[in-house]
């Protein structure tokens, strides 16, 4: 291997590579870019600004939930000057309004971008060994429809009544029936997005089948394109129904049609004038028909994302990548018929929501399947304990809860105690927050040499690790028992008026004090939890011009082919294209030279 | 490095990037009419016995419709075909008779449109059911050319042999007015009517749609993109190959929505 | 194989096209015939129009479309399609009727 | 073990099942969890770089993974058909009949507060049609209809006997809420056109909290008003006799 010349990391970082795609400028090398790795940058930080913003949200959120009716302090008077908030107290409408458009946010427009648009743009074509996207274009046309569906969103704050109150899932009658011009922003916005995930998707997996690198065979795929794959294919077959249901809801705010409306409907004492006839549980199965698979798609990147750091971090191969890969693919295919579970308590007959159960445990095998592998691959191994490796390590246990605490949510003789309390919150934070958050971060640390050429410091990262997770536990686990105890979600006095202390005298069931308290301590540590991302945020941009330097292109001796590019790879990737020879993973190879053989490299 | 597969196919896939790119597009545009497609069975299987109303849509003019889709279907493919032989004046005199026909269907479609919202029903106080095109409306009084509804039969039946009788037989309908001051509800069959007209506004709405994208894109390449034929004609009958994908699809969802909207 | 159409194989297509517009054609009427007659039984009507709206799908999508001899790959991705389809087609429906007792109030 | 994970007192027949099944699956969640944790810790320490520099290219050879894995479902399997579906299946589909005197009751949401029909001696409700909503007639209530001259109307209370079977149909005027009764273990949304049945059999005489558990707009978190009060059957039955006629004539507008 060593004797190998052609792809010499001596290359002098693609520096002429570059020139002759100057020409255009910087509106045209940084804002209408088609290169997927422009693209995928300006994903990141697009998406990494909405993380902020959705967490700010809820942070203020977290001040109501623990000291309902006192004025928000720092943000208070802002409060005031937005939306009129008397005193600077975030009123029930407000907090409904900042909890539809935070789990909106997270979802559509953080984790989604990030983890798709984002890593999958910047690594999937490395990976692969391709010299862009498929269709460079349709890329930029996708990030632009994110883009505008993101402002659309933000422009619908400063709108008279602000944002859509109705919750991420905008269950029909409530979208309709409120009378604010909101939740039709929202719609527009999540066609848009909609429309722009459906491009991405299209993208993703032509590129993925049709531009492989010679010797790139489907088993040679490095665990994280497979990831990207079935996301891929998520994206493109779930979404359009509730495109489809979006347009319908458009059309009962605006056109006045019923939809999702039933006869007799009474809105404010008075007959709504509407012809009625709707089904409102038709928005809920559209709705959901998405919503399921969508959390696989916020989770599967990550666990792609992990998986390479893991394979890298233990020198060895991915233990099981053969029941990696399939156990991916059962779960895409599952995943579009278990929606309902998050419908049990809509009336569902006997026959119908076993149906669903079954179907729902059944996907959690695969589930298991993977973190197993995932765990085992450790066994063995010379474990670095890198910033990336502790995001990627501690993924396992966090996900590990949060995907166990699906099961009791799973059987709907469980779900009845469960459904909409905070046990939900907490089952769903725990895969997406400290779960997928820690996926992203770790991958963030890990590719970030690969773009800017420097290192992110490790001090920092470290003390961002640690302090994270401390911090996402206290936040999340008491929830658990708030949940347990019958605390309900979305309840804008975090549920004050359903304590002890508030109900009838004598009356059985309330909120005892020591659980509603412990909304005081998890505010705290998500507060906390944010001071927490700032040696983050000063590490993100300082390394940019300060970081340690690379001292190789290959700076984590890794295998895959988006390690044996220049650094920052040069427009069209690669000097000349690769010849894969062999698998992803051939760390630790009985025989070979180095602790590593690049999947274009013989041993 | 310039990307691969834009015009030759990949060896092991046998398929050139804009043509696998655009089946998955159709898979998901599959998926966004399944689901209208199936609310529209949900909604009429959950309506009141007698409230769909059936046989409400004039027939001839949606037969007519589907015959123009069809004939631009095979336009397009010959085009292609004709391209694929090197005919390019033929190519182009098949594809105008498919922009034409789409612009056909469209003004089509907007004529059927505009008489739905012409269309009228009125309640008044008094329960009686009258239905017919909008003459003239005031404060005082409205104007319809049409009639009393026998409602003794259900308000839908009476609604579809009203409708059906007036469109068969031409407007020789009486005109009847209406004072302000009795009716209970006024409506046009806009898609508010009632949970048949939301889906049939909103199916056909973005069929139509799709139907103008097509046409913009066919248009396209026909005329400004025509230059591509000369300095790479390879890859301009992989656009045209990939648009005629798109427009068979636009046909086969009217195909569908034919019966289900016009016939059932 | 769109592909590698020798001259003979497009004559031949073109005929093949022809012959797919005239069934549309036929399948267009008697479809509208059989709405004219005016059958009674309402499910006899709707699985006539159905079967015969399949049948010129069929044509089109077999055709036209040339999926009668596509490749493996697009025959993967729309079998899924439509078993995703069938999926929330048919359990929404499936869903809707399952209720406990007669629900529906109005 | 109920202690444990904190669940709230259970004052239903059925809820001690639901207990049950949320402690059964807790206790395959804390093996699992348990389990893997020990492995972690213990794989993490043995091959942490500097104990272990060598890495081992086939790594673990044991096949204990799937008898894992296997297990899982086994257990999965068993918590789904010995104790979900015919539990679920019970609830749902079982309702009392006549022989077991069961509290039929129509309970009607809407923003933001519970309104409580009883079909009163004669055991029939007055026809209702929501089409007939008005200011003044807020349930849509046929007036003509003499089966509901002794219709019981409560608003927020919802009164019943102990021991005996309760069934609530729920329904809802405007939007989505959820009819919650943490003690009882009883969940239900109400879906505005649609009227959904459930059932428990409370054990305890009491004042319980009723709470909305579906976001139904701003007023969510100050649905509060509505309790269950579980009586003693006299007098439960001295209730219904001082309520009876209450539903008779439509109530002055409420809102
Ligand atoms: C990334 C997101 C994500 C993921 C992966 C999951 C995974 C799962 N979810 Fe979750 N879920 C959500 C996001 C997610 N969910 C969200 C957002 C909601 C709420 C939406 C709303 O209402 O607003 C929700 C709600 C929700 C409900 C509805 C609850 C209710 O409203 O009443 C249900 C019910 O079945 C459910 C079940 C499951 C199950 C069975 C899994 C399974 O796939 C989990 C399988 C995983 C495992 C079984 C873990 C395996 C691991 C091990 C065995 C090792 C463990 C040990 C160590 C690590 C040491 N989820
Ligand atoms: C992917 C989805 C996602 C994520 C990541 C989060 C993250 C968090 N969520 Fe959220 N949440 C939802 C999705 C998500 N949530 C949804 C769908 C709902 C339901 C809404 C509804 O009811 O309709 C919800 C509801 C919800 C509630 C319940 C509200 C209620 O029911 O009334 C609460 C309460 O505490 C909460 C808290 C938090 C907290 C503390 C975090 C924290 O973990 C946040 C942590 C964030 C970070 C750690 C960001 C770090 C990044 C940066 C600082 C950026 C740096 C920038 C640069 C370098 C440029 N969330
Ligand atoms: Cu009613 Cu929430
Ligand atoms: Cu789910």
């Amino acid at each position: 291997m060593q004797t190998s010349t052609a792809h010499s990391h001596a290359h002098a970082h693609g520096a002429d590579a570059h020139a002759h795609h100057d020409e255009g400028g910087f509106l045209r090398k940084y804002v209408f870019s088609s290169d997927h790795k422009v693209i995928g940058i300006q994903y990141g930080i697009t998406a990494l600004f909405f993380l902020f913003f959705g967490f700010c949200l809820v942070m203020t959120m977290r001040w109501q939930i623990a000291y309902p009716g006192r004025p928000v302090p720092i943000v208070g008077p802002l409060l005031n000057a937005a939306f009129g908030a008397s005193g600077g107290v975030l009123s029930p409408d407000l907090y409904n309004m900042f909890g539809a458009m935070h789990g909106t946010i997270m979802v559509f427009l953080a984790i989604v971008p990030l983890a798709f648009g984002a890593f999958g743009n910047l690594v999937v074509p490395l990976q692969i060994g391709a010299p862009d996207m498929a269709f460079p274009r349709v890329n930029m046309v996708s990030y632009q429809a994110f883009a505008a569906g993101g402002i659309v969103m933000m422009v619908s704050f400063f709108i008279p009544g602000g944002a859509a109150q109705a919750g991420w899932t905008s269950y029909s009658p409530l979208a309709t029936s409120v009378p604010t011009l909101g939740q039709t922003f929202w719609l527009v916005g999540m066609v848009l997005l909609i429309t722009s995930s459906l491009l991405g998707a299209v993208n993703f997996i032509a590129t993925i089948i049709q531009l492989r690198a010679p010797g790139m065979t489907w088993m040679r795929l490095p665990f994280f394109v497979w990831a990207q794959f079935v996301t891929g294919f998520l994206l493109l077959l779930a979404f359009p129904p509730l495109e489809a249901a979006g347009v319908m809801q458009l059309a009962d705010n605006v056109l006045g049609t019923s939809f999702f409306l039933p006869t007799g409907l009474a809105i404010g004492g008075k007959l709504a004038n509407i012809s009625g006839g709707g089904s409102p549980l038709l928005w809920q199965h559209l709705f959901w028909f998405l919503g399921h698979p969508e959390v696989y798609v916020l989770i599967l990147p990550a666990m792609g994302i992990v998986s390479e750091v893991i394979a890298n971090n233990t020198r060895k191969p991915l233990w099981g990548y053969k029941s990696l890969v399939y156990s991916v693919l059962s779960i895409g295919f599952i995943s579009f018929i278990v929606w309902a579970h998050h419908m049990y308590l809509t009336g569902m007959g006997t026959k119908i929501s076993t149906f669903f159960q079954t179907t729902t445990m059944i996907i959690s095998i695969p589930s298991v399947i993977i973190l197993t592998c995932l765990f085992i691959s450790l066994w063995g191994g010379s474990i670095r304990f890198n910033t990336p490796m502790l995001f990627a390590l501690a993924f396992l246990p966090m996900f590990g809860i949060g995907g166990l605490t699906g099961l009791p949510l799973g059987f709907n003789y469980s779900d009845i105690h469960l459904h909409d309390t905070y046990y939900v919150i907490a089952h769903f934070h725990y895969v997406v927050a400290p779960g997928t958050i820690f996926g992203l971060f770790a991958g963030i640390y890990f590719w970030y040499p690969k773009i800017t050429g420097r290192f992110m410091n490790e001090t920092l990262g470290k003390t961002h690790f640690w302090l994270s997770l401390i911090c996402m536990n206290l936040v999340f686990q008491p929830m658990f028992l708030q949940g347990m105890a019958g605390m309900l979600r979305r309840m804008s006095d975090g549920g004050a008026m359903y304590s002890t202390a508030k109900a009838a005298p004598g009356s059985i069931g309330g909120l005892s004090d020591w659980i509603l308290g412990l909304n005081e301590n998890i505010s705290h540590a998500a507060w906390f939890l944010a001071v927490a991302q700032l040696p983050f945020i000063f590490n993100f941009f300082w390394s940019i011009s300060y970081g340690k330097k690379v001292s190789s292109d290959n700076p984590w001796d890794a295998t895959t082919l988006d390690w044996q590019t220049p650094t920052p790879p040069p427009h069209g990737n690669f000097l000349e294209t690769p010849q894969v020879v062999r698998g992803p993973y051939d760390y630790s190879l009985p025989g070979a030279s180095k602790d590593f053989v690049p999947q274009n490299q013989n041993a | 490095m310039d990307i691969p597969y834009t015009v030759q196919p990949r060896r092991d896939t046998g398929l050139y990037n804009a043509k696998l790119g655009i089946w998955l597009f159709l898979a998901s545009e599959v998926m966004l009419f399944g689901a209208l497609f199936s609310s529209y069975i949900l909604l009429r299987v959950g309506a009141d016995p007698g409230e769909w109303p059936q046989r409400l849509l004039n027939v001839p003019i949606g037969t007519v419709n589907t015959l123009v889709l069809i004939t631009s279907s095979v336009t397009v493919v010959l085009g292609w075909a004709a391209l694929k032989q090197k005919n390019f004046a033929k190519y182009r005199k098949l594809q105008t008779i498919t922009v034409l026909c789409a612009l056909t269907f469209v003004g089509i479609k907007s004529y059927e449109y505009a008489d739905k919202f012409k269309h009228y029903q009125v309640i008044t106080k008094d329960g009686k059911v009258y239905d017919g095109h909008l003459v003239k409306q005031d404060n005082e009084v409205v104007v319809l050319e049409g009639g009393l509804i026998d409602a003794s039969k259900g308000k839908a039946h009476g609604v579809m042999v009203a409708q059906r009788e007036a469109e068969l037989h031409g407007g020789h309908h009486p005109e009847v007015e209406i004072k302000r001051s009795e009716i209970q509800k006024i409506g046009n069959y806009g898609p508010g009517h009632n949970t048949y007209m939301s889906i049939y506004f909103t199916l056909t709405g973005l069929h139509a749609l799709h139907v103008i994208g097509g046409a913009l894109v066919i248009a396209y390449i026909l005329w400004p993109g025509a230059g591509m034929y000369k300095t790479d004609p390879e890859r301009y009958i992989n656009r045209v190959e990939v648009s005629g994908l798109f427009w068979h699809f636009v046909d086969l969802v009217w195909i569908f929505l034919f019966p289900v909207l016009y016939l059932l | 194989m769109s592909d590698h159409h020798s001259a003979h194989d497009i004559e031949a297509s073109k005929k093949r096209y022809i012959a797919v517009f005239v069934a549309l054609l036929v399948g267009t009427g008697i479809t509208v015939g059989a709405y004219f007659l005016r059958i009674d039984s309402m499910a006899l009507t709707i699985t006539l129009a159905l079967f015969i709206a399949s049948v010129k799908a069929f044509l089109v999508a077999g055709f036209f479309m040339h999926l009668i001899d596509e490749k493996k790959m697009i025959y993967g991705i729309l079998a899924s399609t439509v078993f995703f389809f069938i999926g929330l087609m048919g359990l929404t429906i499936w869903a809707l009727h399952d209720f406990p007792t007669n629900t529906m109030l109005h | 073990m109920d202690k444990l994970l904190g669940l709230p007192v259970v004052t239903s027949k059925h809820g001690h099942d639901v207990d049950n099944m949320i402690v059964l699956v807790h206790y395959l969640m804390i093996a699992l969890f348990a389990g893997w944790a020990v492995y972690f810790a213990y794989v993490l320490f043995r091959f942490r770089k500097g104990a272990n520099p060598k890495a081992d290219y086939h790594g673990a050879k044991s096949h204990a993974s799937s008898y894992i894995e296997g297990a899982v479902a086994i257990v999965e399997a068993f918590l789904l058909i010995g104790f979900a579906i015919p539990l679920w299946a019970k609830v749902v589909d079982d309702l009392p009949g006549p022989e077991q005197q069961p509290t039929i009751v129509r309970v009607v949401a809407q923003q933001f507060a519970w309104t409580f029909l009883y079909p009163g001696k004669d055991g029939e409700f007055r026809r209702q049609e929501m089409r007939m909503v008005t200011k003044e007639n807020d349930l849509g209530m046929d007036a003509s209809d003499p089966k509901g001259k002794d219709d019981i109307r409560s608003e927020n209370d919802l009164t019943v006997p102990v021991n005996r079977p309760v069934v609530a149909y729920i329904s809802s005027k405007d939007v989505i809420h959820s009819f919650k009764i943490i003690a009882m273990r009883v969940t239900q949304d109400a879906i505005p056109g649609m009227r959904i049945p459930t059932q428990f059999i409370p054990t305890q005489v009491g004042k319980y909290q009723i709470n909305c558990a579906q976001l139904c707009g701003v007023g969510h978190a100050n649905m509060v008003q509505g309790y269950l009060n579980v009586l003693s059957q006299a007098d439960y039955d001295a209730w219904t006799v001082k309520k009876a006629g209450s539903g008779a004539t439509a109530p002055a507008a409420f809102e």
